[in-house]
């Protein structure tokens, strides 16, 4: 690990040195356990800041869409996705970055972690060799890494850099396939069962938006929930509101979700969204053939069409 | 006191397109409860919120002198989702209103002075109130020299037309109209506000200056204003901005410590340069 | 005590149709004077194309039983892709529905041309006893 | 001060008999995280708890709240202002920041013109504040002017003596709530080993940064463009805001549908680009800097000047919360102790 965050160092030193951008963009050490976080070098001194580890869990991505200047960015395989579909969608000028490209295990679930350890304050967390060593004041719990990942992660089929400038560490082995178990075994359930499901979830978001914020593809200007006139949802927490929000929301990012897992990661209460836009990927995958950020000279699914596509849906009289 | 979240009925009685492009109506409103209407005791330069049911409300100087009973006015331009909604309205319909708030212009501080009014364009609403209070009845007295210099982009701009050519027609008020640009037929002045009042603003000594209009006006008025010797304490301003419960708790339109629709919308030059703001001009 | 008098409830549906052959089609079933339930409000709209999936929520929102959006028959879009465009778009949205939980036969989707007035009649026939069996709408709607 | 005892496991049935004659809300584990939810029994509820997800606010200050209903087709216009719960609430095992949480609402709220909604509910509420034995990493309420385990602001206080908690007695409103109960008085020594605890773990929880002056500093770094470089990570959303005790920024909205409708207040929060953003377009505040200054100097500069408290109560919960922990006690250190030094 240690070897890699110097390789990082040292491509942003150079970069930054070299004049060919302005600012890196990667991830620093954060103030409490479990968290890393973005941070933004401008000059090669500050290039020390830089790390990697099993914290690394915002999409940066999040952070190139309008940006004037030229950015370095260390960027995982779900970072590289977005970026690449920022890149088609024109947000960002392929010039305009570099990518730091970074193989990635998964990241570390610091909720499910913290529900696991039930209320003891952890003091201090070490990555070890396919663990982690957790240390509190009068405990010490070393935990599987694998058992604690993501669940964005755990179903990740694209660990390693899609679109890079330069790879930094060995490539990972991917897991084969595109499987979708947790939203075939949800289909299965019966409408009641769903809309229980869904009703509860919803009921407890708080319009906080942050998971639409954390979404590298969320970047309208004006998002629909935010517009006055005409003013499409309401603002309160009403549970219609709140249900057609996401409802909305993800439909928009229907074929263009690159299913990093950042907005469900930035849900303070832990609402399953991604549940939605895995729904939508699975469809657009099995309709459309289309996986979002994977190539640049696909077109966008809901932007083409083709005259044979499925029909089944058509009522017929 | 009352619920102050609580809007009270109101019937437009009288809508009056102001301008040319009809962008600024002032509509009339009277109170549909009698006990509405007593609890309601205003001020020049204070504000209201004007509920659009369903639509939501929008904070608003009140144009009509207190002086003048059983109505309100209020001048209002077509900018955002209320205003537009406002604008679609007519004769009948009805409005809520919850008010008034702020602080409202001190009256009691311009006794036995000169005061010089000076407005531009939609701005101009509140300082018209506090004119037709200060020349109404006995008010007069009160007072010493009253200027008023009000401009706009054209003829077609300036509201208030017959108050205008009533004031004109009096003896004891002075009142200076210019346009930035004229038309066939106009017999003010040509110029932006700030020259004009370079021009004809009175004496510095013992003269209250009011300022309301819009932000690039307001800009160059105050140094016009300065030159002519007017200090911080003896200029003040109406900032009717982002105003939503009237009653400072819903934290929107704090400047520094304090909140506009509690503390202002009224404050002197000189308070608002000691506040920590966020560039209001 | 008088009985309380239950009005029998009847679907509302909402319909968008192209304006260059759903509606026409319906214009046609009109003139044709055939037959068909009146629980429909029809909306019309340049091309399915543009019906933003937000306009089926909004009337889902605001209590309405069942929506249909119907355009021209694939190849035959005035704008000439248009409702190729909404198929995909529908395709996603019927099925993304129903994920969430919303009963199956609220949203429909079809193809009228100008000349099918009675395909019309019969689809307005068919959306409205799917709808009439779900009864009232309750899922997604806003209570004021 | 009167103090009582009460062992451990007599807290679930002390809040059955409560529940009898009260609406408490207290918290409850649901999701693998905790909340103060209204408890229908006594076992629901869970003091072996670090601090709840969101902030108790809710109680007194709901997210949304119908303020008034109106009916535009009846003659002269019917406004009616909805119901309100009539029953008396406790809010059980809140801890102490959260307590001066609903102290600063009640500078806002309750000062005049008062708020008729928070103050039917809070002239109704008893406060059954629990003491922290331990912290938690994002905790810094010493470094604000509270403790651990402050009492103050609480009607009856709790603090974890082992098996059992010592019930500091008040107020007239927290004795009330013991009158039906048989505890026994706290021996002194109980009193002892509760200050005890009070003490080691305020001792435990050393301030991060010195915050008395700070108004001074801040204000003078309101122009420096510092704050567009400690905000450049924010996303904006509204994490920080919404789970704050403190913040208590919100919008009024109306909605209708044909001739009914309501008017509702629903929070709203400054790091919102919308917040300030007027009819005409302007924004007083158009970056992500100047919202995020925002919410420091309110909380740290107005608020004190306002209401006479600081408007942070260390409850830590922006800290470990912010997707990308932008932490509030790092952006204090920078300000001041860099501002110090200039």
């Amino acid at each position: 690990m240690d070897a890699l965050i110097n390789r990082i160092r040292g491509i942003a030193k150079d970069l930054l040195r070299e004049g060919k951008v302005d600012v890196v963009i990667g991830f620093e050490e954060g103030t409490i356990p479990f968290h890393s976080r973005p941070c933004f070098v401008r000059s090669p001194d500050e290039a020390d800041r830089l790390i990697w580890n099993s914290f690394c869990e915002n999409n940066l991505a999040t952070y190139v869409v309008k940006r004037n200047e030229r950015m370095g960015i260390v960027a995982k395989g779900c970072d590289t996705r977005a970026l690449l579909e920022l890149i088609k969608e024109r947000q960002v000028i392929r010039d305009q970055i570099y990518i730091i490209g970074v193989p990635c295990e998964g990241m570390i679930d610091r909720v499910r972690v913290e529900a696991e350890l039930r209320n003891r304050s952890i003091q201090t967390v070490e990555v070890r060799e396919g663990t982690f060593l957790i240390m509190g004041k009068d405990f010490e719990k070393e935990l599987e890494i694998k058992e604690f990942l993501y669940p964005s992660c755990q179903v990740c089929t694209r660990k390693n850099p899609v679109i890079y400038d330069e790879l930094v560490g060995e490539e990972v082995e991917e897991s084969v396939g595109e499987t979708y178990p947790d939203i075939e075994s949800f289909e299965g359930l019966s409408d009641e069962k769903r809309w229980q499901y869904f009703s509860e979830e919803m009921s407890r978001c708080i319009r906080c938006y942050a998971c639409r914020n954390a979404c590298p593809l969320c970047y309208c200007t004006e998002c629909f929930v935010d517009a006055s006139n005409p003013q499409w949802i309401g603002k309160s927490i009403d549970e219609s509101d709140t249900a057609l929000f996401h409802i909305m929301r993800a439909f928009h990012l229907a074929g263009r979700c690159v299913e990093c897992g950042a907005c469900e990661r930035a849900c303070p209460l832990g609402i399953d969204i991604r549940k939605l836009n895995r729904k939508l990927s699975k469809d657009v995958l099995a309709l459309f053939n289309y996986k979002a950020g994977i190539s640049l000279d696909e077109v966008a699914p809901l932007a083409t069409y083709r005259p044979d596509d499925s029909e089944a849906f058509i009522l017929e009289p | 006191m009352k619920n102050p979240y609580f809007p009270l009925p109101v019937r437009i009685e009288n809508v009056l397109v102001e301008t040319e492009d009809k962008n600024i109506k002032t509509f009339t409103l009277s109170f549909i409860h009698k006990e509405d209407k007593e609890q309601f005791r205003y001020r020049p330069g204070q504000f209201a919120e004007l509920t659009v049911f369903g639509k939501g409300e929008a904070p608003f100087g009140m144009a009509s002198s207190p002086t003048q009973p059983g109505f309100l006015e209020f001048s209002i331009s077509k900018v955002g989702v209320v205003t537009n909604a406002l604008h679609q309205m007519s004769e009948g319909e009805i409005l809520g209103i919850r008010g008034p708030f702020g602080n409202g212009y001190p009256l009691e501080t311009f006794k036995g002075k000169n005061v010089v009014l000076i407005g531009g364009g939609f701005g101009f609403s509140t300082l018209r109130a506090l004119t037709d209070y200060m020349i109404e009845g006995t008010n007069r007295e009160e007072f010493k020299k009253i200027t008023v210099i009000y401009g706009a982009r054209r003829p077609g701009f300036l509201l208030y037309k017959s108050d205008l050519e009533t004031w004109q027609n009096r003896s004891d008020i002075q009142v200076f109209l210019t346009v930035d640009q004229d038309d066939i037929g106009w017999h003010g002045k040509v110029g932006t506000v700030s020259v004009v009042a370079r021009e004809v603003a009175p004496d510095a000594e013992n003269t209250y200056a009011l300022v309301c209009g819009p932000p690039a006006m307001i800009k160059y008025t105050l140094p016009v204003l300065k030159e002519l010797g007017f200090p911080n304490e003896r200029i003040f301003l109406s900032l009717e901005m982002r105003m939503k419960c009237g009653i400072g708790k819903c934290g929107r339109c704090n400047i520094g410590s304090k909140y506009v629709c509690q503390d202002g919308p009224v404050f002197s030059y000189a308070e608002i340069l000691n506040l920590t703001s966020d560039d209001i001009f | 005590m008088a009985e309380p008098k239950i009005e029998k409830w009847e679907p509302k549906i909402v319909a968008f149709l192209c304006n260059w052959c759903s509606y026409a089609g319906a214009d046609l079933a009109g003139i044709s004077r055939i037959q068909y339930p009146n629980n429909v409000r029809i909306i019309r709209v340049a091309c399915s194309g543009q019906v933003n999936p937000w306009f089926i929520l909004a009337n889902i929102q605001q209590g309405i039983d069942g929506v249909l959006i119907s355009g021209c028959h694939p190849g035959e879009c005035h704008y000439l892709t248009g409702n190729y465009r909404a198929r995909r778009k529908f395709a996603l949205l019927k099925n993304f529905l129903q994920f969430v939980g919303l009963e199956e036969g609220r949203i429909h989707f079809t193809w009228v041309s100008a000349s099918e007035g009675v395909r019309f009649a019969r689809v307005i026939e068919k959306v409205t006893d799917i709808v009439r069996s779900l009864g009232p709408a309750k899922k997604l709607v806003k209570r004021i | 001060m009167k103090a009582k005892t009460i062992r451990k496991k007599d807290i679930s049935g002390f809040l059955d008999r409560l529940i009898q004659a009260y609406r408490v809300y207290a918290p409850v584990m649901q999701n693998g995280y905790f909340l103060f939810k209204t408890i229908k029994s006594g076992s629901e509820a869970s003091l072996n708890y670090h601090n709840t997800k969101m902030s108790p606010k809710d109680i007194l200050f709901p997210q949304s709240e119908v303020l008034f209903r109106y009916q535009l087709d009846k003659p002269g216009v019917e406004i009616d202002m909805p119901a309100q719960d009539e029953r008396n609430l406790v809010i059980f095992g809140i801890r102490p920041c959260d307590v001066r949480g609903i102290q600063a609402l009640d500078n806002v709220f309750s000062k005049n013109p008062k708020d008729p909604y928070f103050e039917e509910r809070r002239s109704k509420t008893v406060i059954v504040g629990l003491g922290c034995k331990e912290t938690h990493n994002g905790c810094f309420c010493t470094t604000v002017g509270g403790g651990p385990c402050a009492d103050d602001g609480s009607d009856l206080f709790l603090i974890d003596i082992g098996d059992e908690y010592l019930i500091r007695i008040i107020s007239d409103k927290g004795e009330v709530l013991l009158k039906e109960e048989d505890l026994p008085d706290a021996e002194t020594q109980k009193i002892t080993a509760a200050a005890e605890v009070a003490e080691k773990a305020q001792e435990a929880l050393r301030p991060c940064v010195e915050v008395q002056g700070s108004e001074d500093i801040l204000t003078q770094r309101f122009n420096d463009p510092v704050w567009d470089v400690i905000s450049e990570k924010c996303i904006g959303c509204g994490v920080c805001t919404y789970l704050c005790p403190t913040c208590h920024c919100f919008d009024i909205c109306d909605e209708a549908v044909n001739k009914e409708g309501k008017g509702i207040r629903i929070w709203d929060s400054c790091q919102y680009p919308l917040f300030t953003r007027l009819a005409s377009g302007l924004n007083p505040r158009d970056t992500v800097g100047k919202r995020m200054r925002q919410r420091i100097m309110h909380k740290f500069v107005y608020f004190p000047d306002e209401q006479g408290m600081l408007g942070c109560t260390g409850c830590g919960r922006c800290v470990i919360e912010c997707p990308v922990n932008l932490d509030i006690r790092e952006v204090l250190n920078i300000l001041l102790r860099t501002g110090a030094a200039r």
